[in-house]
């Protein structure tokens, strides 16, 4: 099935086994979703589970804050996550506070579903990666899943938690296709994915930017270098442990992020393997990531700003001749 | 406007009348002690006061029963109280103690009760809006017929979350009874000067809802307002905006040096103070002697003092708990 | 709501009639090359097209000067034409080209002219309303007899910027024309599912702001009002709001695949599309002739297929500027 | 004179020799604005230019935008960094945007001042330090003026800036004492200045505390070890090479930084040195940054959580000691 299939698969699972799971956002219902992800929800589950909101997205995620407060199980689509600009108050201020600021009384299990990234000449202001800004917030948790079987497992995954999860889709992921086991063990969203083994380097990446770091990989491996690839799948908690165990063995990282570089979550992972890897390492690790540039709408300016399979290659390249 | 117009026969039993009355009083020898510990240097952070409103607090909180959900600002002290969390572990909350209301992890702008259903304590204005409609809409999912109260200030009228949470809570007939209390300020900005139209409760057309407005320093027509508010909303016909028109005899916070506004604008409000209004109408009616009186604010004042008592004898939380509450563990 | 009567003698001038006509055909035709060259993967992206609602945009936009300014919404090419840019640079725009009106940077959603006062082209919902309510604020701090033309829909109304924007404009008494074109639908949400009070110049109630609404299939009444609504304004008595009704004959957008109305809605509204309307408005106050007709659809055909032909022969900017228009330099 | 007076006296000279400059914000005006900056400007420059808006940072914050782009030369308040969450829209998706977006037909020279940090027992949601996330933004400036003497200058600076630049004053300085010489050159925003100069240890930082960076700097001196302490005043555009002239001398580096620790702007500064000093340094770069804990009232609690002179001190032996 696709990413898009596996997304509203794990929709109707959950919405089927847990009457207090809900799906709230701008046309989720008679519209199927922006992107189609809910197509067909509506007429399964009725105007009250399948919720078309107002265009109001701080009320209607503050909403979905109060309803989790509420012992409701939310789901709430945000359509780009540029429009999660409006909502980051409550995000920032309300959901990732309540349990500290309450003193552990309260919890807010609100799951926030939000499209992200750019590559469909959506212009500046459809096209942007924010992952790494919810990253930076203590409260919630940050999952980018980059395959089709973590689109539907982290969906699932992320109604277990018991805080506010943000679930990043990359609006290029909806179209492809992949394997998903609905009968698989739960996964375990601390864990990060090792989704090619090699010796040579790490490359590190999540969610959109996964692909072009395969297809980096084995152009690599025609060279003869053989690239380990992470996929973290959740930025936040981090799994270091995976990324300093591959460091370990290669002594190279190429990060691969779709985000601006300064200030990047690229730059954190760059810092924590300092912190943690310092010696383990033959050369700097290096960053792959988006031109400082909001993003345009021409194709040649659009790919020209985005992360290209020849930067993570020549990257890889460089780290491994400069010190060799 | 709402008002009680003073009748010769009194529109209220005495039980209930000096329950009243203690409530008020309760809430302004509060925050008075809560003055003096911040002169003291044993209360930091922001505090602000609810003195001259004590009115609008009680006499809407009589309209809601414990199974119902109470949503506040950082002026919240008067709603804990009128809600029935004890001072003690208010007090204790100011005081950043383990024993507070928030194990002293918000202060005085962040209370909260989980077991009696008091959600907060909202510093961002306007932030509250939107947690009330979503903890309205888990009822109305649920069918649980009870009502989400949520108190704001005029200032948060000019926020988009107000606008927005009316327009949501409107459009899908959700149980919640707005209580913006109009105090005539947001900070030092008056409300000429932050509202193109000043009739607050007029705004409820704009939803499609019912409003009304009331004298917020009237006790009586408070408590007579938000009840039939309440009671308009557990009808199932959604929402309703009620406004209760008061004025804070304080500054806005103790940081404020009050500069904004004439003295005698305040000393004229003062003569509405709400508790002694209610008090020489309770003379009037004859339902308030010397000796209730007396009584009642020697067992107020015991109550706060024992609330002090307590927070100074409270330990404060281990500074290795510090990352306790910041994510829970996933249940199985 | 306001309409023409239709009378006997006509209220209009040949001459601006068939101005008139001839700038509604410009739009629908140049929407429908745009489709076409979406289909032809020329223009890629998001695309939302004006057809059904070319006279709101042209009613209204005889109402403003060179010297007012526009703001838009990523529906905004019937705006951009009314407003007098070249179709050459719009269709270079949406070919991502160098010549186009935003270099190629903006697209479909985000067309800007500076030299023409129309400063674009916003693709989140409201988020145009605080930028006019600034652009009137600077007019009004220098004393310019200019207003701002705000144009957005009615989805736009649910969020918290149209709340905030109105009042602010309002207090401060800019000179702002509010113009919500009310089609009925945010994407594919009804008004009636996304408004609780689905009557939207009733809502100027709220921030006490003059209000009309208007038949937007009417382009003289349009035009009339909007005349009306910008005079109130340039006599300094603050913003207005104008509530134009009109229907999308097409998806949302490109990418709608329209199934949330029934298709009988949409026969229905076409009965009233604005331009046939208009026409045989025309015909029966003798204003318009066969040989009329067909010499403006050869003229506007023909600037069409003009502007394709420029948007084809443009050059891309070259890739090594993408950094170019990021920031400026820091003038002495 | 204090940090308050110096932001004070530049406001009030750009007031006098700018007429298109104006002051909008929360209670600037009649109250004097929340910290007292602005006190008595109402009196000298009246209403129209000493605005107090409502309590709409969405609509003032887009209204400054639109008055940059009509012609004015605006000042924006905002009270504190937790409220500019609700104007987040407009800083990112318009502020940053339109000279892009309009092929750079438009810029927008908006000036914002937002007070931020901890320290005061604001609890949770007064208290954060976002800085890091604003400098991730193409398209805007970020200044974190630490002294009083920057305070004053780089708000004229600013005003000299054709594009938005975001201004965080981290609400302990505003007592500060300091000199102001108000004939001085204007500031080139662009340098970060070497607050100390020392052989032995690089100390970066920037706005609040820079004040616990020089007593760690004077507690380690005690200790036989001289420490370099830069002040980064700009985090956008970010000054690399006073940081990277510095290493080279040191080869160690302690980032501190109040923002949370994962995702601060101390990330993006260990990378950069990860990527152009690899083969200076000595040691891991090490950061000290806050807790990862929404801001919890109690003192004890708030001093737990917020970077310590201690902790920078204990930062710097460890990096000497362990690769000495
Ligand atoms: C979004 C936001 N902006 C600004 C502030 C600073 N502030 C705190 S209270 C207040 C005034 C609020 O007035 P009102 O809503 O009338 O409540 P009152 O204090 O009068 O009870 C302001 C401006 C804030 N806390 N949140
Ligand atoms: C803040 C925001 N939320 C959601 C969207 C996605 N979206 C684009 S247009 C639209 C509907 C807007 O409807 P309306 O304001 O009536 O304008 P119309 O498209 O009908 O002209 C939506 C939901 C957006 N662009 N911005
Ligand atoms: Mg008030
Ligand atoms: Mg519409």
């Amino acid at each position: 099935m696709t990413y898009r299939e596996a997304v509203r698969a794990a929709l109707r699972q959950a919405l089927r086994s847990d009457p207090r799971v809900f799906l709230m956002g701008e046309d989720v219902g008679r519209y199927g979703g922006a992107f189609a992800v809910s197509l067909g929800l509506l007429a399964e589950f009725g105007p009250e589970r399948i919720r078309d909101a107002p265009l109001s997205e701080s009320a209607f995620v503050g909403a979905g804050i109060g309803a989790a407060l509420g012992g409701m199980r939310p789901i709430v689509e945000i359509m780009t996550v540029n429009f999660s600009m409006l909502a980051m108050d409550q995000i920032l201020n309300n959901a990732a506070t309540l349990r500290h600021m309450s003193g552990g009384q309260l919890n807010v299990p609100l799951v926030v579903r939000v499209a992200t990234g750019g590559g469909r000449q959506m212009a500046a202001q459809h096209s942007h990666s924010l992952e790494g800004w919810y990253a930076h917030i203590p409260g919630i948790k940050v999952l980018t899943p980059a395959t089709v079987a973590d689109a539907y497992g982290m969906l699932l995954a992320a109604l277990r938690d018991p805080d506010p999860v943000f679930i990043f889709e990359h609006a290029t992921l909806y179209p492809l296709e992949g394997e998903v086991d609905e009968t698989a063990e739960p996964i375990d969203i601390r864990r990060a994915a090792v989704r090619r083994s090699g010796s040579d380097v790490t490359l590190v990446t999540y969610g959109g930017t996964l692909g072009k770091t395969m297809q980096a990989a084995d152009f690599l491996a025609k060279d003869g270098i053989e690239a380990e690839v992470i996929d973290l799948r959740t930025l936040r908690p981090l799994d270091r442990s995976t990324i300093l165990e591959s460091i370990a063995k290669t002594h190279r990282a190429v990060l691969v992020d779709e985000a601006w570089r300064t200030g990047s979550f690229a730059a954190e992972i760059s810092a924590q393997i300092m912190e943690n890897a310092f010696d383990d390492l033959d050369a700097p690790v290096a960053r792959v990531c988006s031109a400082e540039v909001p993003m345009p709408y021409a194709k040649h300016l659009e790919t020209a700003a985005l992360p290209k399979v020849e930067d993570i290659v020549s990257a890889a390249q460089e780290l491994i001749s400069r010190h060799g | 406007m709402a008002t009680t117009s003073s009748t010769s026969c009194p529109p209220v039993s005495r039980e209930h009348a000096l329950f009243l009355l203690r409530e008020m009083l309760r809430i302004r020898r509060f925050e008075e002690k809560a003055a003096e510990m911040y002169s003291l240097q044993k209360i930091h952070g922001f505090l602000h006061l609810y003195i001259g409103e004590e009115a609008t607090g009680v006499g809407t909180m009589q309209a809601f029963t414990p199974q119902d959900a109470i949503v506040a600002t950082y002026r919240e002290h008067g709603h804990a109280l009128a809600r029935g969390i004890p001072s003690t572990v208010l007090m204790a909350e100011m005081f950043g103690k383990a024993t507070g209301c928030s194990h002293g992890h918000g202060g005085s702008m962040h209370f909260f009760d989980a077991s009696r259903r008091f959600y907060g304590g909202y510093a961002i204005v306007g932030g509250g809006l939107p947690i009330a409609v979503g903890l309205a809409l888990a009822d109305k999912l649920r069918n649980q017929l009870r009502v989400t109260a949520c108190y704001f200030g005029d200032g948060a009228v000019a926020e988009g979350e107000f606008h927005e949470s009316l327009n949501l809570a409107a459009l899908w007939k959700l149980p919640v009874v707005f209580l913006c209390e109009n105090n005539l300020y947001a900070m030092g900005t008056a409300l000429v000067r932050h509202q193109a139209q000043t009739d607050i409760s007029l705004k409820a057309g704009s939803y499609g809802l019912a409003s009304q407005a009331v004298d917020g320093m009237d006790v009586l027509a408070v408590e007579a307002a938000a009840k039939q508010a309440a009671d308009a909303v557990r009808s199932g016909n959604g929402p309703f905006l009620l406004e209760l028109r008061t004025y804070r005899f304080r500054a806005h916070s103790m940081a404020d040096p009050d500069l904004y506004r004439p003295k005698e604008e305040i000393e004229e409000w003062k003569k509405r103070d709400p508790i002694s209004l209610f008090e020489s109408r309770l003379r009037e009616w004859g339902l308030l002697t010397e000796a209730d009186r007396a009584r009642i604010e020697k067992e107020v004042a015991a109550e706060i003092d024992e609330a002090v008592r307590f927070a100074e004898a409270s330990p404060f939380e281990p500074v290795e708990e510090l990352l306790k509450d910041v994510s829970g563990a996933v249940k199985p």
